[in-house]
């Protein structure tokens, strides 16, 4: 049917050594682009983890010190604030005076250098539980600095370290040889709240914080998102109201975070007077924030249960409010949890609004209760890779790791719940 | 503090009202008439009217109490500070309050009295508190106790008390839309009494620092906020142009072209990618893909900036291919497979079928999943706050810095200027235009993706 | 998987092939008996019994009419395809030979009457008397067949039409032979010949059933064959059926 | 079902009327985030060493932190606010106006502005003339006629052909910054007076004295790179030609990176920064509501802990922090007004 | 399982000018067997009705003719098809050309969401048969004339295909098969989806392409198997149960299976 010479048959022969080299081109940029996604995972998780498994260790010099009673001035009657006003700093440096004899005033305070603030802290907590130990000889393993930490760590044997002169070093591998300087595991950096001793830093405060915000965020979103997927799926007139209801909902879901932040800062803590840095006002902020989520995901839910199932407890006489109690709410329910879980993961890892509600804040007691100052994971992660010290940055992959951790915990969560409760209809 | 009791209680007596309510009617339907609903909807009813007025009492008195509790003590101080200015008054009440519950202030005898009268009060008001809450839970179990009868209609009553409270519960979205356009929409008004629209709309420069200066005749120029919509733009366009090419292509090639072993592991690994925190990506930007495009930058020769748009765009690219791949996955899939096997049986290969087929149908849902991307990406926050730079520069090279409307709202709320200027308010009218514009784009592209989901319904 | 392919799928469909069934085997069964009295008439010159044969002329054409009606109905209706449409199309035609043969006897009731006015002598009495049993014992054979989808028995009945054909051959040599001796009996010999004539047209229709049903069992149109042809498609290999 | 929401929202009714009768018994700082750290340190060990819970600090910048200083008070508004520069006038005056009126003005140290590149780059010696020269917007024609062009340097040797011939690029904060505000007053303020004519210019236009001294070009020499300092020094470590501005603090603990560049011969050491020498450090302050102590418990004990010779001293651990220590007379004036709790001067 | 063990295919399986032949064909869902070893020959210039119950795997024969069943991962087909003597599963067969030239027209009329002109133009556009926007337009008008649209949408060339009603964008479908110039053309059940009167003009159409084609239709009207095609291949679970002209298989179908089926009776 063509005025050429060739046949069709040669005409389609013709062209498929082009087409076939497109096709293997197509296919290319295809696997390609999968291989992209998957190499930034890995590059991702690869640099989290090779910057941050380093934090989950702690750099401690074990030695034996002895309570000097009379040095701190305590009594075995003393009380908690005497003890706490104890010169335990002295008693250490004199420690290490006596360990090392240093060489003048500068290599002294060099010498105090290498042992954290927090030994005094520890030596403190040890007495306030135990008077008995006054006047005792003990072994403890007090607490490295930051810089030793992380020349232990990382860098002994490399290049000459800044932070760290020769005779700092010269005593450290002494002391290593020795075997008092060794790594163990850091237990701090899970039961401590946020320090400026990046040794001492630790992510319990956040975490908790993270909890409290999270505990407000679900106990008002999931009722009240439940609440309204069910009114907008069972009960909402199809009018212009309810069309204006779903648009915002849709949009609110599009939103970009940042703006609820500006209107927690001017409504829920400048005209409602709810405390800054706390939980509740940050719980309120990720409410309206994982609200619309979890409405499209009960929607969703509540629109899988077949029809059938609500036309025949109708035709069986039951109001439409009994129908979706009894019917539709436990059926669509796993739905709605799973939606949730995943709103509560998205809430866990939002930043930005928190920072407008003053949730960057340097806060070192675990908050107890919803109102007190606290900050969460992400705000720590956030407020840690802006501190100088070198160390804050493997504890900001660290607290990274942690995130991640609970992210993945959730999101397994959700994918469980949605597999064992899943009904087919 | 005695509200977690009040509630328990409450609560019991909610319970209580419903097994009363439910026995009185079934004690009804004994005596041989005919109830208009079941039992357990008298019940409903009951156990209705006697929780939801006191908990609602005890929310409106938990906002209100402090107040009152003030307003009473004032009277109660020293003469001489209730004559004082407000400040003084309220550093009073304040006191009064630390000291009555002991947190280690220091003595203060002229306030005693007020302390004493704080306790007090609060004794009384918690007494007076249980006693209403309890007296009205009381009150709504007597009423309907006494509305129970034969004919009475309590299941049509429970619902429409269901109801409204469902539907409080949706309104909730629009209050907080309200409240969003509430609080930017205000100090943005105040912010273009300062500088007018036209100049922060059309302006090309954006330097607040020099017009904030008290000394200074503020010139209105400095507040042109074009640079920053210019990197928004480019910031968001590096993102799109990686994310949009490689979110649909891998969409493609997993809907397309993979086995159902790669996708099931390839699909989830890649949604991975949308889970993770933007502030791990800032983090990730700032310290590993900046300094790398740095270096790559230098050895070619070419002049980057440590806060390129590139290093903070590839990332939120990196960020938002999942997003496009997962939209577009479904929209490939919305496709009849009677296309493709239509244009299979004319012999095309896979890629023709899916550039001049698949695609071209998919195309509305793609462009509202595209749309929807290009939303995410103007409001991203995190990325570009530790990433990218805050020079307010007008360009278009990648390499070089600029700074987005996100971070200038972040950088002037938490900066150290100066709380008199129209710079705070310069962040609301940022955030108002970021909201709008999110607004036109997530509304334009739910409507597409709507229509096209009709289309192949 | 137990199929019974006896059923259709539609109970209707079956009904209405059962219907046009019955009622060819009902027509069937009176056309015989019209037959059947006409030659009693013509036997024992009862001309009642040939006036009743004359009144139920009708009766037989309704019978047509309506059954070709039910089988234009199945047939706009089912589409049948195969033996159901071979069925409806052989009853379709039997019809149609059963009403002939209805004629045929009415004829046979018609001439008798004349017969019986002119003379109580009749010629080929026994001619007449031996082919009427004949052509009665086809049909209800041939319908037989056909209730049966007996193959064999049409075939017998296709023979029987042979014998059938000989024996009008030689009573007319007989006719022809009074004609020529005894001019005066001519009309009443030209009475007995269209009986004669009609009973052996009888029988053709007979043996048209028969190939109707040969056709309704092996679906193949034996009409116009010869008896040995007719015997070999009998002969045949059937369709497999292998049902249950 | 039913039951369960009830439960729900009777929890955050509970929560809700906690939290608005929770009475404030820890101390809220915001503030300044030059001040950050340091203020952080000293929180975290009065918190660690008293009964008091330990304070609430955050970093909300010196404007914002003042604004929500000023705001009222009462226990809803912070006892302290941490400010890299002195409080202003109109800040005062907002103040008042709120009823905050005797604020307490502790100067805590100095904060050295380093001017440094990468520890592997050659080391630099400029002068605060060169600083302006290079970063300024407008400078003096080269042809020594008393007029502002566009600033046309490229590299460090156009500016001052002692230096060397590499491509001008510093990083450093962004206008927002309160080191910014201060490496404009210091640095280039101090170089731009070195011309007669500009110098003249301030007592005869002082906004165009101003626009001129601390207009910093915007051409892509000057690099706004955030507040994120340490991401400063990552950059630096990357690009050998690059200057960053930052804080002393973090020159000092990154010093195995970057060096610090010599101003008018000054190296900026901690010596160099405590004695004056060393013309970019500006002095860190904290403001303290006078109101708020006796209400708010553990004010006075916080002021006494961060002005203790341990903290604030010369061997403190402020110092080890990267604050430059006061003067010996300085200090003993802050440990004085803070003990006698001396109020600002009303101006 | 009531398949026939051992069953051979009753009738005429095979014809004297093959242009399709199918040896042994077996096709396997996964583990699940769909088709047993089924022989037949389509003719050259023969329209072939394949027709049998749901299930009985005529469509996935069909679909085997022109490899349609790759794009379905778990299928495997063994056996051997041969198109003019080649064997269209031989691993060096690319498909692209072998469905040129067995095109294939489906149950619901597929139009792409483009214009009339460019769904006539997409294949010969993919598979370079023009040479020029001329001899593009005269293959487009030439289609859609032997697809007997032509006259009712010249006017609208430009407008889009879902535009047209039901019956005319079943016959652009097959006007697009055959701007391919196609040999043989395939249709999976192409009326199901249409009313009677457009389904008389697509039978006319089929009657009228037989000329060019060679044409393969399944169907699951027994009627039309029996207006449109010459012969007539009777499929039943999997098995090829018998083949035979046409009008032999409506009016005396040789097996009982093919009996029972076209008579209407498997209950």
């Amino acid at each position: 049917m063509t005025k050429s010479s060739m046949t069709t048959r040669e005409k389609v022969e013709k062209s498929m050594k082009r087409r076939r080299a497109a096709e293997q081109r197509f296919r290319m940029y295809g696997v390609a682009s999968v291989l992209f996604g998957l190499l930034c995972l890995v590059v991702l998780f690869g640099d989290i983890l090779s910057k941050g498994t380093s934090a989950f260790s702690q750099t401690v010099i074990e030695t034996s010190i002895t309570l000097d009673a009379d040095y701190l001035g305590l009594d075995k009657n003393a009380d908690d604030q005497q003890v706490r006003l104890a010169n335990f700093e002295g008693l250490i440096k004199q420690h290490f005076k006596d360990m090392v004899q240093p060489d003048g005033r500068k290599e002294r305070r060099q010498l105090y250098s290498l042992v954290s603030a927090g030994a005094s802290w520890q030596l403190q907590n040890m007495v306030l539980n135990d008077r008995s130990l006054l006047g005792q000889t003990i072994e403890v393993a007090l607490i490295a600095d930051d810089d030793v930490d992380q020349w232990f760590k990382h860098d002994r044997g490399h290049a000459h370290n800044a932070m760290l002169n020769e005779t700092q070093i010269g005593w450290l591998e002494q002391w290593a040889e020795q075997g008092i300087l060794k790594t163990r595991f850091n237990t701090l950096f899970f039961v401590n709240g946020d320090s400026r001793e990046p040794e001492l830093a630790g992510i319990r405060g956040a975490i908790t914080g993270t909890f409290l915000t999270l505990l407000v965020t679900f106990l008002l979103s999931f009722p009240i998102g439940v609440a309204a997927a069910i009114y907008l799926e069972e009960f909402a007139p199809k009018n212009k109201i309810t069309e204006f209801v779903e648009i915002n909902i849709n949009n609110l879901a599009a939103v970009p975070s940042i703006t609820f932040g500006l209107l927690g800062l001017a409504i829920f803590i400048n005209i409602f007077g709810v405390a800054r840095s706390t939980p509740l006002v940050g719980g309120l902020v990720l409410t309206l924030m994982t609200l619309p989520t979890i409405i499209i995901s009960g929607r969703a839910a509540i629109k899988a249960v077949p029809p059938s199932i609500r036309e025949a407890a109708l035709g069986l006489g039951a109001s439409r409010v009994q129908v979706v109690f009894h019917h539709v709410l436990p059926l669509a329910l796993p739905g709605m949890l799973t939606g949730t879980i995943i709103g509560m993961a998205q809430a866990l890892g939002e930043t930005a609004p928190l920072l407008m509600i003053g949730m960057v804040a340097f806060v070192v007691d675990v908050p107890a209760f919803i109102s007190d100052p606290s900050t969460v994971l992400p705000v720590q992660i956030f407020l840690w890779s802006d501190s100088p010290e070198r160390a804050f940055t493997e504890r900001t992959s660290g607290a990274i790791i942690v995130l991640l951790g609970f992210l993945v915990i959730m999101n397994t969560a959700a994918v469980m719940l949605r597999r064992r409760l899943e009904r087919r209809w | 503090m005695n509200y977690s009791s009040l509630i328990i209680a409450v609560l019991i007596l909610l319970g209580g009202a419903y097994l009363l309510g439910r026995n009185r009617a079934r004690a009804i339907a004994n005596q041989g008439m005919k109830l208009h609903s079941l039992p357990t909807h008298y019940g409903a009813l009951m156990a209705l009217w006697t929780g939801l007025p006191p908990l609602l009492l005890l929310l409106l008195w938990g906002l209100m109490e402090p107040r009152i509790v003030d307003q009473l003590l004032v009277a109660q101080l020293p003469a001489h500070i209730q004559n004082g200015s407000g400040a003084e008054i309220q550093l009073a009440v304040s006191k009064v309050h630390n000291l009555a519950i002991g947190s280690g202030v220091s003595e203060a005898p002229e306030l005693q009295p007020a302390v004493k009268h704080l306790q007090a009060l609060q004794q009384r008001f918690d007494l007076l508190q249980a006693g209403v809450i309890l007296a009205l839970a009381l009150i709504g179990v007597a009423l309907t106790w006494r509305r129970i009868k034969a004919d009475m209609r309590a299941r049509s009553e429970v619902e429409r008390i269901v109801r409204y409270m469902l539907f409080a519960s949706s309104g909730i979205a629009v209050l907080t839309t309200l409240g969003i356009l509430a609080s930017v929409v205000y100090e943005a008004w105040l912010f273009f009494h300062k500088v007018s629209i036209f100049e922060f709309l059309f302006g090309t420069s954006w330097s607040p620092q020099i017009a904030l200066r008290a000394d200074q005749s503020g010139s209105s120029g400095d507040f042109g906020a074009v640079p920053l919509f210019a990197g928004t733009l480019l910031i968001s366009l590096i993102a799109m142009v990686i994310a949009v090419p490689v979110g649909l292509m891998a969409a493609i090639y997993l809907s397309e072209y993979a086995t159902s072993r790669v996708r099931s592991f390839a699909k989830p690994a890649l949604e991975i990618l949308a889970g993770i925190p933007t502030v791990v990506y800032g983090f990730f930007a700032a310290l590993t893909v900046a300094p790398i495009i740095r270096g790559l930058g230098e050895s070619m020769g070419l002049d980057v900036s440590s806060e390129s748009a590139l290093a903070a765009g590839l990332v939120m690219g990196i960020m938002i291919i999942p997003f496009v791949s997962s939209l577009s996955d479904d929209v490939i899939n919305a496709v009849p497979q009677s296309l493709r096997d239509g244009s299979y049986g004319l012999g095309a290969t896979r890629s023709e079928t899916v550039r001049q087929v698949v695609i071209p149908a998919a195309l509305p849902g793609i462009v509202g999943a595209v749309m929807l991307a290009v939303s995410r990406a103007i409001g991203e926050t995190m990325i570009v706050a530790m990433a990218a730079g805050l020079a307010a520069n007008l360009t278009f090279n990648p390499l070089d810095s600029v700074t987005t409307v996100t971070v200038q709202i972040v950088t002037l709320l938490v900066g150290d200027q100066e709380f008199d200027s129209p710079k705070t308010l310069a962040a609301f009218a940022l955030g108002l235009v970021l909201f709008l514009v999110t607004l036109v784009l997530n509304y334009v592209a739910l409507k597409i993706v709507q229509k096209y989901r009709e289309q192949y319904d | 998987m137990e199929m019974n392919f006896n059923q259709h799928i539609s109970g209707q469909f079956n009904a209405d092939l059962e219907a046009i069934r019955n009622h060819m085997m009902g027509m069937g069964g009176l056309v015989e008996r019209q037959v059947s009295n006409a030659i009693e008439a013509i036997c024992s010159g009862d001309s009642r019994i040939a006036d009743d044969v004359i009144r139920r002329e009708d009766e037989v054409d309704k019978m047509e009419v309506n059954i070709d009606h039910e089988c234009t109905q199945i047939l706009v209706r089912r589409q049948p395809a195969a033996s159901d449409l071979r069925m409806v199309l052989a009853v379709s035609r039997v019809v149609r030979d059963l009403e002939r043969i209805g004629d045929e006897a009415s004829k046979i009731a018609i001439h008798t009457m004349e017969v019986s006015d002119n003379s109580s002598n009749q010629l080929c009495q026994q001619a007449m008397r031996y082919m009427g049993a004949e052509v009665v014992k086809m049909i209800s054979g041939a319908l037989d067949a056909f209730a049966r989808h007996d193959v064999e028995g049409a075939v017998d009945v296709v023979r029987n039409d042979k014998l059938v054909d000989q024996q009008y051959a030689s009573a007319l040599r007989e006719l022809i032979t009074y004609m020529m001796e005894d001019p005066r009996s001519i009309g009443q010999a030209i009475n007995i010949l269209w009986i004669l004539r009609a009973i052996e047209r009888i029988g053709d229709h007979a043996r048209n059933i028969s190939e109707q049903v040969i056709y309704l069992v092996k679906g193949t149109d034996v009409r116009h064959s010869s008896l040995t042809e007719i015997e070999e498609q009998a002969q045949a290999a059937a369709p497999e059926k292998d049902n249950g | 079902m039913k039951k369960a929401l009830l439960t729900g929202a009777a929890l955050l009714a509970s929560m809700v009327g906690v939290s608005a009768h929770a009475e404030r018994d820890y101390i809220s700082i915001v503030g300044s985030s030059t001040v950050y750290p340091f203020s952080t340190v000293v929180a975290e060990r009065f918190g660690k060493s008293t009964d008091f819970r330990t304070p609430k600090v955050e970093s909300t910048g010196s404007g914002g932190g003042l604004k929500l200083f000023c705001n009222g008070v009462g226990d809803a508004t912070p006892d302290i606010t941490n400010a890299s520069r002195a409080i202003k006038q109109s800040e005062i005056d907002l103040c008042a106006k709120n009823g905050v009126t005797d604020i307490i003005e502790v100067t805590i140290g100095f904060d050295g502005i380093s001017f440094a590149n990468s520890a592997a780059a050659k080391h630099m010696d400029v002068t605060l003339r060169d600083l302006y020269l290079a970063l300024a917007k407008m400078v003096p024609a080269q042809d020594g006629s008393e007029t502002l062009i566009a600033n046309p340097y490229k590299t460090w040797k156009d500016v001052n052909p002692v230096l060397p011939a590499t491509k001008i690029e510093v990083l450093g904060p962004p206008p927002t910054s309160g080191t910014r505000d201060a490496f404009a007053e210091l640095a280039m303020e101090g170089g731009c007076k070195t011309f007669p004519f500009i110098k003249a210019m301030k007592s005869a236009d002082k906004n165009k004295y101003k626009a001129v001294c601390h207009g910093i070009r915007e051409d892509g020499a000057y690099v706004e790179a955030g507040e994120n300092d340490n991401l400063i020094v990552q950059k630096l470590v990357a690009n050998p030609d690059a200057f960053g501005i930052f804080g002393f603090s973090f020159l000092e603990q990154n010093s195995d990176k970057v060096q610090g560049a010599a101003v008018n011969g000054k190296l900026p050491t901690f010596d160099n920064i405590a004695d004056g020498s060393y013309p970019i450090s500006r002095s860190l302050y904290f403001y303290v509501k006078k109101a708020h102590i006796g209400v708010i418990p553990g004010i006075e004990e916080y002021l006494a802990e961060f002005t203790s010779e341990r903290a604030m001293g010369e061997d403190g651990y402020l110092a080890d922090k990267g604050m430059i220590p006061l003067t010996e007379d300085a200090y003993a004036d802050v440990v004085k007004r803070v003990k006698n709790l001396t109020p600002m001067a009303v101006k | 399982m009531s398949i026939i063990e051992n069953h051979t295919t009753n009738g005429q399986p095979f014809c004297k000018d093959p242009k399709l032949t199918a040896r042994g064909v077996g096709v396997f869902y996964g583990e699940k067997q769909a088709i047993f070893d089924v022989s037949l020959d389509i003719g050259a210039n023969e329209v072939i009705a394949l027709i049998g119950p749901s299930g009985c795997g005529k469509s996935t024969f069909l679909r085997c003719l022109n490899r349609m069943n790759d794009t379905i991962d778990i299928c495997r087909v063994t056996g051997a098809i041969e198109l003019d003597g080649e064997d269209i599963y031989d691993p060096k067969v690319d498909v692209v050309p072998l469905r040129a030239r067995v095109g294939m027209v489906f149950q619901k009329p597929n139009p792409f969401p483009k214009s009339i002109y460019d769904n006539i133009a997409y294949g010969p556009r993919i598979h370079g048969l023009a040479q020029s926007r001329v001899e593009l337009d005269e293959i487009v008008e030439k289609s859609l004339q032997r697809a007997g649209l032509w006259n009712e949408v010249k006017d609208r060339l430009h407008a889009p295909g879902t535009g047209l009603s039901g019956g005319q964008q079943q016959r652009l479908c097959i006007a697009r098969t055959i701007a391919v110039d196609p040999e043989v053309i395939l249709m999976d059940e192409p009326c199901s989806a249409l009313d009677p009167i457009a389904t008389a003009k697509i039978e006319e159409l089929i009657d009228e392409l037989r000329e060019n084609y060679t044409i393969a239709i399944v169907t699951h009207s027994m009627q039309q198997a029996a207006r449109v095609s010459q012969r007539t291949a009777y499929f039943h679970l999997g098995q090829l149960i018998e083949v035979n002209p046409t009008d032999q298989v409506f009016t005396t179908p040789e097996h009982a299976l093919t009996e029972a089926y076209i008579t209407g009776r498997f209950g």
